[in-house]
């Protein structure tokens, strides 16, 4: 079977900032009660991070779980063990009503890179949500808009976010994020 | 006075001293034929009609701000009949057809511009939406067509028809649409009734309407009590306040619609253009700024502002569409209060209470439809019942499931 | 340009981020009910000058439905709490009365 | 370089010339100037015309509230209209031309009105040009615009470009003047988030009028407060950034100058600050008032303060011998700066009986002054060159005539409230200072229904220098305490008070002047409103402050009444002999100062103007030549075309091969909604109008669902998975509508059952591979049993092809042997590659949604958008076997109960074929010989979608038909627009009989 490939094939646009268009990664769409021991041991077990609170993500590597919703997590693994994982999530989910999707290629994901407050500047043109440190810190995640389309933004460290929206607009989002870095310093953040 | 400009040249040998006001000041009498709440464009229509059409001149019309203050002041001035369902082309072509004369017969120029009006199709689906309209229109007496892109931009140079998006494949042509002095029209009727002998009542407002065993007998103002034979309702966005003084209710919410105006420029633009894919419309003014219209927000709001995303939402629109306007700056912006029913077509009704009438829930559409509005109207208060003109618009249909909906051509704004 | 908490996340969501609903709290009217209740629940509104319980979804965020007291002459917000209710909570009415003394909610379709 | 150009000059640097040009004349200024100042420079004090009369016009202020001197800027790409001379800076080689007039700006044609004034009076145009009525639009119309317009339309594209940028900020501080400073201080130091915007290129705005603060020089305390608020972390300070409105829930607009004063500069050109504040201090300062005396248009004519900023800060003399007339001490200001230049200033006409100690102190240095005088009138050609006195309560007696080249008028000051207004706050009539000033008790309400707006310093009426510090400070404070901060005690900025003799309101000089003056005397500068007009329309009963404004246009000119309203509204009350405040005042609506369009725009131009949603195999299609189809946001292929073939003919091409062999449809865009636990069926059940919970695991059945009010909104396949879970397919433009549909019911009606749902149409690119050749072609790809027993018509199954995971499900949406394949959609390219090589002997073909469109037609299947229109029913499209008779509820049944909804009479759906076999026109209407109460010709049937089919060589249509499916055989009229008519027969709607699928 072929490799699957990511929507843009790993574009990649240096400026202000740097975009990456990250490689395919296996992802999980799991909703139910996140309360539910079985649900948080089934995440925090594929995943091995501790389930995240309200706007927030935990991360390791190409590990992850995302708060989506109240009901909804993503869970993210590197794409090469996508099919056990999933049969090792349906296992331990079995018995308890919830959802379990694999989206995997549902989205595509930017890596957007850049020191001091460029890296906030390129995303506050294009996104409503504050992003002051105080109020957007690393660890944040946050479901908002890009421009015209709805999108995911996940604070990873100081000066590196990443950009979740869905495929079919990944070539929009890229010129966005490219339009973006081109504006200069607003000295603001 | 008729006004000419004979006239405008003696009084100006008299340093224009001589005018006389254009409608009295009128003090309420205790008792009236016909009261008309409301002294917007179609309450001062529907007087105006009553007096012309049937002779019912003991008109009172109770104004709670000033005359023409409302809607009729706060909008984009298009004048169009090219309507898909019957009962609307029916009424927006009579009351396109009055405006043609409309200057002449109240001896006041309301500047009646017969520019032509275009709905650009941008997509497969318009295009089947407007093909169907003209279907329609012929067999309606509505003389529209659908053009060809290339007549589309002789009409209109400064549209980019291919542009990369949504290039124009086609649009619907009005060529007897236009566009009015807003203004002018109210003020225009106002003279008329005045002349007519009514009275138009300003800074008077009705807090109560009195009834006697289901019928009415008249209402209770800021300027106290005036009896009534007959009264109708004709006050958009605040219908529902009213109705509920007359102890009924109404299938509308009130959304703010919001538009703009550029500064002015010298003449680039013949012909009003109405982009639905985009929402967005445009037409430029005799004083020459852009006026340009766009969508309504979606919840309830009587702020008469809206919302600014849609403002980006048209202008970014209308640049893709006519590149130009880039560096026009705007000049204006402001939000008129809509009354939205369930069908987004209007109510020409009579109501629970006798004698008592309603006109409402114009939506997006009110401006043009004034004149075919008040002559519907007037003919439904003399009368006691609707007419042709306004037999498919009454409230009952909400009930029955007999919509008029005029999206289903190509999602049309008005 | 309104700005409401989403009461399911938290997030303080930009008007943009929010599709708007229409009146709350209206009962579905099913099949056995009369043409009179049946129209009043789909098309006749309150559409009140002043406290309005509306629906709001945050459609570009996590997705929940929630309602929101407003007043639609001043565009004040006196809270926002979960759509899983009948009625306005009572924080909300209290909330609104301390503002709009002698207000009350107004029963009924 | 230039006669008016004089020692001084804060604002420009001397050592840095620039070159520009004016209508063609070369010129010269320096680094800091504006146009304005550098035109004046260069004497050059005729800027315009006028907009009604093409009166001449010259420059009147020094900023953004200018409402002669807008001209044509730059050129061709970079082509603006009625750029303001005034707060256009200068840089090398711009090139500038004024507006509104022909030939010539000396020369004007349209002067002739000009000479016609009298007969042109407000309102003229609603009284004449009625007769002969075709003369009004091909006339008299054309003339007006022509004559009308002011700046030239541009041709080009915009070589620039824009973005947004959106904040969050605590404090929004608007006004970088003294106030504005020590707002922004007294905020920042308390911790608060604070964003301070200052519209000019320099902060402190009118300086030199500012006494010491805290014991230092004005411009020392300014430079280091600039300095310490740079300093800190959260504030953020932004110069040629103009707060243009208030919105909402503290929503502010303001845009922010680039490259304006340096066009090759990189980057944007403007950018459009969107900005969430928890409080906004309005510092934006106050406008001087003109005064309404005969002859206050002729170029020459200035603001008092203008004349005072163009001395002062570029170093220029609008005169050399300059009378000022005022009506308050500030004017003396004027005359002292002028008189500290050495220039002329042969009389100061003060409207005050007893101007006090600030005439003292005039005597002192040698000024004449005239308590109790005004100015009867000025007179000049084309120019101020005389001005003539006359007692200030008389009718207009000339006690005495004065040579001079300038006026400087100060007619007192109003306060720029309009953030205050935007969102609602109102103002009240301070009598002493005859000013409207913001109504405390009457604040614009955040979301939070507490006051949002605090205006400070002038804005607020406080025209001190003292005060402006103090209520700047307090508001600091004031907005920090509000979004949660907590300042520090200690004291703000000092400066001492200066005691002023109150201002003499004067709205006509002379007070007692007769009509014939009060027909010279303007109001509006750039619309030609002057005193008579205001008082002809209060004549005529246009008395409501905005019936004046719209009759005579008084304040709707580009200044948008800066100038100009509240000089007409005194004027109006004074005729209507009522107090100001009876009155009132019109709306302040945004924006403060005209927005480029390209700035609300943004980035939203050319490939970003709107999201183009792309299927995983969309470049392929693309080296294909795909004919695309916008659907909504999602760009199909509408059909392929070969080289030398048009889309029709790759159209029918598509079709015979499909039907003859085997076809490709990229399918990835129709929506997939996963629906899954205990209460699924149960919920699919009140979703769709069919039965779903007897749907059994592995199969597919076709659904239809409505919306509560009855009508058809969406149809599609739902699979069964499992026990407790569905996938539900919609439309291309259905996924996401439908999902939200789905959401909404479960959260606010049902939201005890026990369902989720997503929307996973993303993750999956599906193919239908379609045709008589299909199972051959996906045997050909090897891998999973697609035999008839071991996938029947309407199942699915998970399985392994070509090496694919896939999902397929043998539907069929064309009448053909038919499987749609679905895959993660990361492999769809590389399965749609492997189909087309899999297929190649058998003669596969991708084809369009045009192709889809025919083929489903030819079979008698509905289309969503096309047999419905939001107006129909199920039960019109003779899909009763789709709805169930078992089920007592669903969306939609109760609504298709009504009235209306069971009229026998309701159009159904039939199949149209012309006699001619011709192709029936789209949307015709079949008619009745009748017509109805209105005249309408009557209709009793419409089509619905027509097209060729190549399958039969004929045309094809479906319609929907009164009585329609009783009356098979019979034959309809459909007139054309053209006059012509077809006439159709009414068949089956399935033209296509032989089944494949």
């Amino acid at each position: 079977m072929s490799e699957p490939v990511s929507a843009l094939g790993g574009a990649v646009f240096d400026g202000a900032v740097k975009v990456t268009e990250l490689p395919p990664r296996a992802m999980f769409s799991l909703k139910g009660d996140l309360a539910s021991k079985k649900i948080v041991k089934a995440a925090t077990g594929l995943t091995g991070v501790d389930l995240p609170g309200p706007n927030s993500a935990n991360g390791a590597g190409e590990n992850g779980i995302l708060w989506m919703a109240p009901d909804e997590i993503l869970l993210m693994g590197p794409r090469t063990d996508q099919a056990t994982a999933a049969a090792r999530l349906e296992k331990a989910l079995a018995g308890t009503h919830h959802l379990l999707a694999d989206v995997s290629d549902a989205r595509s994901v930017f890596l957007v890179e850049g020191e001091g407050s460029a890296l906030r500047e390129a995303l506050a043109r294009l996104t409503p949500a504050d992003l002051h440190p105080e109020a957007f810190p690393v660890g944040a995640f946050r479901r908002t808009r890009l421009a015209q389309v709805p999108a995911a933004l996940w604070m990873r460290d100081g000066s590196a976010v990443e950009v979740l929206v869905f495929r079919s607009v990944a070539a929009y989002v890229f010129g966005l994020l490219g339009h973006a870095a081109a504006g200069g310093s607003l000295s603001h953040f | 006075m008729r006004y000419s400009a004979f006239q405008i040249v003696r009084q100006a040998l008299r340093g224009h001293q001589g005018w006389p006001r254009a409608w009295g000041e009128a003090t309420a009498k205790p008792r009236y034929d016909a009261i008309v709440i409301g002294a917007g464009g179609h309450g001062l229509a529907t007087a105006y009609y009553l007096g012309r059409n049937h002779g019912v001149r003991n008109v009172a019309i109770l104004e709670k701000g000033w005359l023409g203050g409302g809607n009729t002041g706060r909008n984009t001035t298009i004048i169009r009949s090219n309507y898909l369902q019957d009962p609307s082309a029916a009424i927006y072509e009579k009351s396109r057809s009055l405006y043609e004369t409309l200057s002449q017969e109240l001896n006041y120029n309301i500047m009646f511009s017969p520019r032509g009006v275009m709905m650009l199709a941008q997509t497969e689906h318009e295009v089947r939406g407007y093909r169907r309209t003209a279907h329609a229109n012929a067999l309606q007496e509505v003389q529209t067509e659908f053009i060809t892109p290339e007549r589309v931009k002789e009409l209109c140079p400064i549209i980019e028809t291919r542009g990369p998006r949504y290039p124009v494949l086609g649009a619907l042509w009005q060529a007897r649409g236009g566009t009015a002095r807003h203004d002018a029209v109210a003020w225009g009727y106002a003279r008329g009734c005045a002349e007519m002998g009514m009275d138009v009542i300003q800074q008077c407002e009705v807090t109560g309407i009195r009834s006697a065993n289901g019928k009415v007998k008249g209402v209770t103002t800021t300027k106290g009590e005036i009896d009534c034979d007959k009264l109708a309702i004709v006050v958009a966005g605040h219908s529902g306040v009213l109705a509920e003084m007359a102890g009924f209710r109404l299938p509308i919410e009130s959304l703010a619609l919001q538009a703009l105006v550029s500064e002015p420029i010298k003449p680039c633009m013949d012909v009003v253009v109405m982009a639905n894919t985009v929402h967005g419309y445009m037409s430029q003014s005799d004083k020459g700024e852009m006026v340009i219209g766009g969508g309504a927000d979606g919840y309830n709001n009587y702020t008469q502002r809206g919302s600014f995303h849609h403002i980006e939402e048209t202008v970014r629109a209308l640049i893709e569409t006519f590149p130009m306007i880039s560096r026009l700056k705007m000049l204006r912006m402001w939000g008129g209060i809509v009354d939205m029913t369930g069908d987004r077509s209007p109510i020409i009704s009579k109501t629970p209470m006798e004698n008592v009438f309603i006109n409402c829930g114009w939506g997006t559409g009110g401006f043009k439809a004034i004149p075919g509005s008040g002559w519907a109207t007037a003919e439904m208060v003399a009368k006691g019942a609707p007419g042709a003109l306004a037999a498919e618009f009454g409230l009952d249909r909400f009930r029955e499931g007999r919509f008029i909906d005029e999206s289903v051509a190509a999602g049309v704004a008005h | 340009m309104l700005i409401l908490t989403c009461p399911y996340c938290g997030v303080a969501a930009d008007e943009t981020e929010l599709a708007p609903g229409g009146e709350a709290h209206l009962t579905r009217a099913g099949v056995e009910s009369s043409d009179e209740d049946f129209e009043a629940y789909l098309f006749q509104r309150k559409n009140p000058k002043g406290v309005h319980f509306e629906r709001w979804r945050h459609a570009n965020g996590c997705g929940k439905w929630f309602h929101a007291a407003r007043c639609t002459v001043t565009n004040e917000v006196f809270g926002t709490y979960p759509a899983q209710t009948l009625e306005p909570p009572k924080e909300i009415l209290d909330e609104i009365v301390a503002r709009r003394p002698g207000w009350t909610l107004e029963t009924g379709p | 370089m230039s006669a008016r150009r004089i020692d001084g000059g804060r604002l420009i640097d001397r050592t840095k010339p620039l070159r520009f040009t004016f209508n063609g004349r070369k010129m010269e200024g320096f680094q800091g100037d504006t146009l304005a100042s550098a035109l004046l420079a260069n004497g050059q004090m005729l800027v315009g015309r006028s907009f009604k009369y093409h009166r001449p016009r010259g420059i009147v202020t020094a900023g953004p509230e200018e409402p002669n001197a807008l001209v044509n800027l730059g050129k061709d790409k970079r082509f603006e209209p009625n750029a303001r001379a005034t707060t256009t800076e200068l840089f090398d080689g711009l090139e500038a031309r004024s507006q509104n007039h022909w030939p010539s700006l000396e020369r004007d044609i349209g002067v002739l009105n000009d000479r016609f004034a009298r007969f042109l009076p407000a309102g003229f145009y609603y009284k004449t040009f009625i007769h002969p009525r075709p003369f009004w639009k091909h006339v008299f119309e054309p003339f007006i615009r022509q004559s009308a317009g002011l700046g030239q339309a541009p041709r080009h594209r915009d070589g620039d470009t824009y973005e947004h940028v959106n904040v969050t900020v605590d404090v929004l501080v608007s006004g970088g003047g003294i106030s504005g400073l020590a707002a922004a201080l007294a905020a920042g130091k308390a911790g608060a988030r604070v964003l301070l915007v200052e519209q000019s290129a320099h902060w402190g705005g009118r300086l030199d009028d500012a006494p010491d603060i805290d014991g230092q020089p004005a411009e020392t305390w300014v430079a280091e407060t600039v300095a310490a608020l740079t300093n800190l972390e959260n504030v953020t300070v932004k110069l040629r950034t103009t707060h243009s409105g208030v919105y909402d829930h503290g929503y502010c607009l303001a845009v922010e100058r680039l490259t304006d004063h340096d066009p090759l500069g990189p980057g944007p050109r403007q950018r459009l600050w969107k900005v969430r504040a928890g409080r906004i201090v309005a510092a934006t300062g106050a406008i001087e008032r003109p005064l309404s005396f005969a002859g206050n248009d002729l170029p020459g004519v200035m603001l008092a303060a203008a004349v005072r900023d163009y001395l002062t800060g570029y170093g220029v003399a609008p005169g050399r011998r300059t009378v000022v007339v005022t009506n308050n001490d500030d004017g003396y200001r004027t005359a002292f700066a002028l008189k500290d230049q050495g220039l002329e200033v042969p009389l100061i006409l003060d409207a005050r009986s007893d101007p006090g100690p600030v005439a003292e102190a005039a005597r002192e240095l040698g000024l004449k002054v005239a308590p109790g005088k005004g100015l009867a009138g000025v007179s000049g050609k084309g120019r101020v060159e005389k001005a003539a006195v006359a007692a200030i309560d008389g009718s207009g007696a000339v006690l005495d005539e004065l040579a001079c080249d300038c006026i400087a008028m100060a007619g007192g000051w109003s306060p720029a409230v309009h953030l205050w207004s935007h969102a609602g706050g109102k103002l009240h009539w301070d009598e002493t200072d005859a000013m409207f000033v913001p109504d405390p008790d009457k604040p614009p309400l955040g979301a939070d229904g507490k006051a949002m707006v605090r205006c400070v310093g002038a804005a607020a009426g406080e025209l001190g220098a003292a005060e402006a510090l103090e209520t700047g400070w307090a508001a600091g404070l004031w907005a920090a305490t509000e979004t949660g901060h907590k300042p520090k005690r200690g004291a703000g900025p000092k400066a001492e008070p200066d005691e002023e003799t109150p201002i003499a309101p004067v709205w006509v000089m002379p007070r007692g002047a007769d009509p014939e003056k009060r027909a010279k005397m303007w109001l509006d500068y750039q619309n030609d409103v002057k005193v008579s007009d205001v008082e002809l329309a209060q004549r005529e009963g246009y008395e409501s402050v905005e019936h004046t404004k719209r009759y005579t246009t008084l304040g709707m000119a580009t200044d948008q009444g800066k100038l100009s309203n509240i000089n007409g509204l005194a004027v109006l009350a004074d005729a209507r002999g009522e107090p100001i405040p009876a009155v009132g005042t019109t709306t302040f609506r945004p924006p403060y100062t005209p927005l480029t369009m390209g700035a609300i725009a943004g980035e939203a131009r050319g490939d970003l103007f709107q999201p183009i949603r792309r299927t995983p195999m969309h470049e392929h299609h693309e080296r294909m030549g795909a004919h695309w189809e916008p659907v909504g946001h999602w760009r199909r292929p509408y059909a392929f075309p070969r080289s030398g073939e048009s889309v029709e003919e790759a159209v029918n091409r598509e079709i015979v091969n499909t039907r003859q062999n085997v076809g490709l449809l990229d399918a990835s865009t129709l929506g997939k909604i996963l629906v899954k636990g205990p209460d699924a069926a149960r919920f699919l059940d009140m979703l769709y109008t069919g039965m779903m919970s007897s749907l059994k695991p592995g199969r597919c059945r076709y659904g239809l669902m409505c919306s509560e009010n009855g009508f058809l909104i969406d149809d599609g396949v739902v699979a069964r998975i499992d026990e407790d879970t569905f996938l539900c397919h919609t439309t291309t433009g259905g996924a996401d509508r439908i999902h939200a549909h789905m959401e909404e019911w479960l959260q606010t009606e049902w939201w005890d059952w026990q369902v989720h749902t997503l929307n996973i149409t993303e993750a999956w690119a599906q193919i239908g591979v379609v045709g008589p050749k299909a199972r051959d072609l996906l045997e050909a790809l090897g891998g999973m049993d697609l035999s008839e027993e071991a996938l029947p018509f309407m199942s699915w199954a998970d399985g392994e092809i070509g090496g694919f995971k896939a999902r397929i499900y043998r539907i069929s949406f064309s009448g053909e042997l038919s499987y749609e394949i679905a895959v993660d959609a990361g492999h769809g390219a590389a399965l749609w590659e492997a189909c087309l090589d899999a297929g190649e002997s058998l003669g596969v073909m991708p084809y369009g949604t045009e192709a889809l469109h025919v083929m489903r037609a030819e079979k008698g299947f509905i289309m969503i958008g096309d047999e419905t229109d939001g107006t129909v029913i199920p039960q019109d499209l003779g899909l009763s076997w789709a709805i169930s008779k078992k089920k007592d509820d669903y969306l939609g049944k109760r609504a298709q109960d009504r009235l209306f909804m069971t009229d026998p009479n309701r159009w159904k759906l039939v199949g149209l074929e012309t006699l001619d076999g011709s192709v029936l026109p789209e949307g015709a209407y079949a008619v009745d010989d009748s017509k109805n109460a209105n005249g309408q010709r009557e209709t009793q049937g419409r089509v619905t979608s027509t097209y060729y089919s190549p399958s039969l060589k004929r045309g094809i249509a479906m319609g929907l038909v009164r009585h329609g499916p009783d009356r098979m055989g019979e034959v309809l009229t459909f007139p054309g627009v053209d006059g012509t008519e077809t006439k159709a027969r009414i068949v089956e709607p399935v033209f296509l009989k032989e089944a494949g699928a």
